[in-house]
């Protein structure tokens, strides 16, 4: 059985959307069961939609993009299992073993916007800084354009070239290209903490810095944590400023 | 530098929808959610400031990294607009540090709860449902996204009146606050700089029948040793002169490829 | 074997005067083994006493009544396993499992009159405020005689009604009255640090309550090392303060 | 406000024997040992303070929250007593912090000394040789408690010595002593707030095999919630207007017992 | 077979040797690998030795001498097993039980130095004060002199009136000889730090020794970990001393 | 008291010599590697100080307590070395603090790479192939070693070299700087109070079935008990008049053996 062309737009016009959602509204959030929901209403089989879905949700329990880190795309997985199962004819299964791969390709799509948001960032701030706030936010856009392409693109290839094509790819594709770009995911986090050290007074107050890597690094003090001791330690700066200030002022008359 | 507010609900009803529908579509790794700021809250901003110049300031002060839980982030949108909305420009550097100092708290609170339990009880009861061919689980997990949005709507303000009142109390004492601001702040930077990198070393050296894990090895020299180390570096490259984030970012994801090639980072 | 009255009687005094030791003097501390003895002799049975005795005092090893927590009253299950041991002629291993439940409402007993004490200790600083120093002291020792009383009470049941009854009477507690006062004992130590709050400078310190706060929770450090930091901090103050006094005297001289 | 001590040695057995009699009998949940240390040390403080307005205030003082383990506690309050001696009613708040100060760390040591280590000890072989029909263990028990009844006697006068010499190394900077106690005081309570409240939640999620503790989940975003909140809570119960403790107690008992019937708490 | 004068003096110096090498320039450091190859070359049956010293190496992994602590001398059991695995003709088994023993010596041989070297430490200091300063450096050469009897003790005893003897003696030798001076090698590197204590100011800033220990002690904190955190703190003292100057200074001034 | 440096590669060269021979053999419990590092050193400190008097104060500072890890004990003394020849005499606080402050920290990596690490890889690279009786893996061993051995001879040079700039860049601070080195030194040594002495008693209460360590009890009273008081008694011993370093370690000796024989310490 194979999909009528409207199913095949409709489906990636879905990858593209819980991406988007995904990121901002969170309406579906790109959770399987309510994407597997969707896919069965279009594809007119709701009871696999609903299987392939309540699967994958409870294969991802727990997973969660925090950080900034990047996760498999279990919404595209979903849409990949459901065309499948249908096209194949071989049901449910199937499409859980030829979709999970799709998905996994999400971690690197990701990674991959992320690095071309640099450049619209730094374009939107460069219109900003010459007073041309129009192109700054209409060049913003340019984002959730590339989430719909670049997330809905697996699905578009699956679809229209079939699932081999996409394995191939795969196959295709260099370790040290998925590697890394999966590295380079992990090691970037750390450029925004750098440049926040950069316009921070970092150097004239090293030592609290200092203070919140040992507690975090050393004693494993969750952040929650680091900032009430920050709180603590900042409130003893502000007073301990207060009365210089006053003692200052006060002079030989407080002394004994 | 005392000036009449100028935003109303309505205002921050507006952020809170801009900056919800963008948020981490622009993320991007040297300032992350800042874009997402920039367009949530540009157009309040442009109301409390009429004067470009100063615009233009406020916006490359929003345009610096942040990263926060995305729903929470509201909160901390609306207290920073307060403060702005009642000391105009002059509040730049107490806005920074505002901001730095809670990001990590509430990431850690946001990500907890909104990230990780509630969508565990949500997708476990949808799930296991779903597998029966039950759709209710699903549907009810749609209508409290609903219901989310609805609330999150409303949160920017909420922040921004919660942050009006402490900015009458603390009134006067910015350049105080500031400082004390900025303590708290880089105790938070100094331990998310052991934490933010998470790449690890799978190098293992095997002897017969030792078997000596790298990653264990740094550990014990310096614990979170790869993540600071990154830090520092990175923070080192951005001080060269001539040096653009842009070749930075290539350059890490070069480096990136040869340690995953080599096997030295996953 | 029925009990003769004095026996009974002189049982009701043990579990009495146990429990008033056991939070004063300390020369028996309800000890089971101590407490077995003393059946053993008013009994006529010593070495049921014994045993009985030994066998709750190893069950209990490790139990302590600390920071106002309230425990199973073991000596009182002492008490009636050896009383039940003797009347039912069964021997020891039925009086055990006879005298633990009764022990085991020991808690609730416990918790009970501690409550009621708020009330003696509330009246007592009232007469004091009045300058009637002589109803003061008398009041507190409604204390003591209530410990006796309540704590008495379960054995007075049992070993005049038997210990059906007072079986009878823990299972028509409804649970939410007995799990109830268990869990308000727990909760309530918490009212005395609250109180302790009110009158310290609380508000004006905080930083150091944030700083014993996250030392203990995070880092699990317990009271003592907590106290030697708390030393530490205390210490750097009191210098601070002092150094603070000296340059505010001495101002200029001391600068390059 | 330097006055001649009055109290001797035999004052202080006297308070020793009033106090280790009454001990933990009288304690309430709101100010603990407090009861019994005023019917301990009563009559010693009368003696100090002849004039009936300090004595009230100097009582006063010591019906405020007081728990430590009662064997050590006479130490703490003979070198509390030396100091009042000394200094008279206006070291009344360096008396309360030092108390403070004190009893956390020596309810530690005492707690697992005396109350946990000694009756396994003597417990284990009173225990066995009990078993055995041998009552030589539980004798041997018996006497260790009478020596320590003796001992406990003298603690009131060693603590009231000791005391002594301290106040004459620090005298005449009472004011800076009670500060730099109070700092001591409050990191000591900030670790109690973590610690004292006992009470758990027993309720888990569960959803197929999914399986989650709620107390796992509250412990991963503040560690000892259940214990700080409460006495939160009850630290602004407290403050209400009209609010009495006798009020709060049967609030939280009521509280418990419906958190109990719904096995919310445990 | 009986190994030639010549043999036995050779292993007797390669004993002296690689414990003065192990100490100071780190040449061999005594590794039974490098140890064994040269016996092996010594006694002619270079795969014995190697054999040996591969064996002692992988035994010894991990074993290093920090803190001033004293380690079996796997060297020594390695030249001793090198030695007798020739002359019992029994083969490199035989050997490694016989030179184990001899090298656990080593332990207490080293505690006996180090205490004999607190002697000349002071000696050579008293020279210094009296400005005898060639004799100060001479007096330091005993040392390594007694290093090289001390540790080739063992090693010459075993070589010439056989291992038996060794054996004897280490029977003999009462287990609180043994004992104790392994006991006073863990005890005694207290005392330099007990010393330091005496010439820092460690009265007047407690409050940071208490930090370090509670950081250490109760936190499990490594030294590095404390050395950042006392480089917080110090660096916060500098601030601090350099503000008080300024506002002692600046006073009034800079006052609201 | 700021003086022409007189101090060139080639001592700085001599001095590692002579001090990476000594090293841990002159090691002595109450001073440990300090004649050690006399003998090293003591030639370039006759250098900078002609005058016999200071020289003599110099050797003493140098006399007292130190330990590191010997390869790097070099860059201390290199650093602390041009200290002194810029310096002089009035120095000799700051060396003292800069040794103490270092010592620790570089002790902890040093062993763990220097000592661990390393000997744990050469080692068993060189044990499996010598047990093949292959010795390739230990001559590789040896010829490491000799590496080494030339890069430790230029490490005190480099150490010079970099004290020289830091003393150029903190100039004439050199008292604020002395008491802030004591902070950090000072931390330190109440980090190496808690593990320096690893003694510990094997007593056990065994009573039937219960089975209680005296090291777990002392353990939960105060963590690392046994070695601060340890330390705390040589300390007081120490203060003792009359009381000689040499008595001291007989006494410890003595007490030692009989604890060994009670099986009271191990
Ligand atoms: O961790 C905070 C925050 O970081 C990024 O912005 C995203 O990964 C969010 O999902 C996450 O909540
Ligand atoms: O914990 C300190 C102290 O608290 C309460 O007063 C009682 O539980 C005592 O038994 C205990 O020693
Ligand atoms: O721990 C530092 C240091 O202590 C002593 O000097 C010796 O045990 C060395 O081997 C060690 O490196």
């Amino acid at each position: 059985m194979t999909l009528a062309v409207w199913q095949i737009i409709a489906l990636i016009l879905v990858a593209a959307g819980i991406n988007l959602d995904r990121r901002g509204l969170s309406l579906t959030h790109a959770r399987p069961a309510i994407v597997g929901l969707i896919c069965g209403l279009i594809l007119g089989d709701v009871n696999s939609g609903l299987y392939i879905g309540g699967t994958f949700t409870l294969m991802s329990l727990g997973v969660a993009a925090i950080g900034g880190s990047s996760v498999p795309d279990y919404g595209v997985a979903t849409i990949i299992a459901c065309a499948f199962a249908q096209t194949t004819g071989q049901g449910p299964e199937v499409g859980l073993t030829i979709g999970l791969p799709v998905g996994m390709l999400g971690v690197q799509m990701d990674v991959l916007f992320k690095i071309c948001n640099s450049f619209i960032a730094q374009k939107a701030q460069r219109y900003a800084n010459e007073k041309e706030f129009k192109k700054m936010y209409t060049i913003m856009l340019l984002s959730p354009v590339m989430v719909a392409v670049f997330m809905s693109f697996p699905t578009a290839v699956a679809l229209t070239a079939g699932a081999p094509l996409v394995q191939a790819i795969l196959d295709v594709l260099p370790a040290w290209v998925t590697g890394g770009l999966s590295v380079a995911g992990k090691l970037l986090p750390g450029l925004g903490i750098a440049m926040l050290l950069h316009y921070m007074p970092a150097k004239k107050y090293f030592n609290y810095i200092l203070i919140g890597f040992v507690v975090s690094a050393y004693i494993k003090v969750p952040v929650l944590g680091v900032a009430l001791l920050g709180t603590a330690l900042a409130y003893k700066f502000y007073t301990d400023n207060e009365a210089r200030a006053t003692v200052g002022f006060a002079g030989g008359l407080e002394d004994e | 530098m005392n000036r009449e507010p100028v935003l109303t609900k309505k205002d921050c009803v507006k952020g809170a929808c801009r900056w919800s529908l963008m948020a981490v579509t622009t993320f991007n790794y040297d300032t992350q959610l800042a874009p997402a700021v920039v367009f949530g809250i540009g157009p309040l901003l442009r109301k409390i400031y009429p004067d470009d110049d100063e615009y233009v300031e406020a916006l490359n002060n929003h345009f610096r990294y942040f990263n926060t839980h995305p729903w929470v982030a509201n909160l901390v949108l609306g207290a920073t607009l307060a403060l702005e909305d009642k000391e105009g420009i002059s509040a730049a550097d107490a806005v920074q540090n505002i901001k730095v100092s809670l990001m990590g708290p509430l990431a850690g609170i946001g990500d907890t709860l909104i990230w990780t339990l509630l969508p565990t009880i949500l997708g476990s009861i949808a799930g296991y449902m779903a597998l029966e061919g039950n759709p209710v689980g699903t549907i009810l997990w749609l209508l409290t996204n609903v219901f989310f949005i609805a609330v999150r709507t409303q949160l920017m303000w909420v922040g921004y009146r919660e942050g009006t009142k402490l900015i009458t109390k603390f009134g006067g004492k910015i350049a105080q606050i500031t400082d004390a601001a900025s303590v708290l702040g880089l105790t938070v930077v100094g331990a998310l700089a052991a934490t933010v990198v998470t790449a690890k070393t799978p190098l293992t050296f095997q002897m017969g029948e030792v078997n000596m894990a790298l990653a264990d090895l740094l550990d014990k020299i310096l614990p979170s040793m790869i993540s600071v180390l990154t830090v520092w570096a990175l923070y080192k490259l951005i001080g060269r002169k001539g040096m653009k984030v842009t070749t930075i970012i290539l350059l890490v994801i070069l480096f990136s490829m040869v340690c995953s090639a080599f096997g030295i980072l996953a």
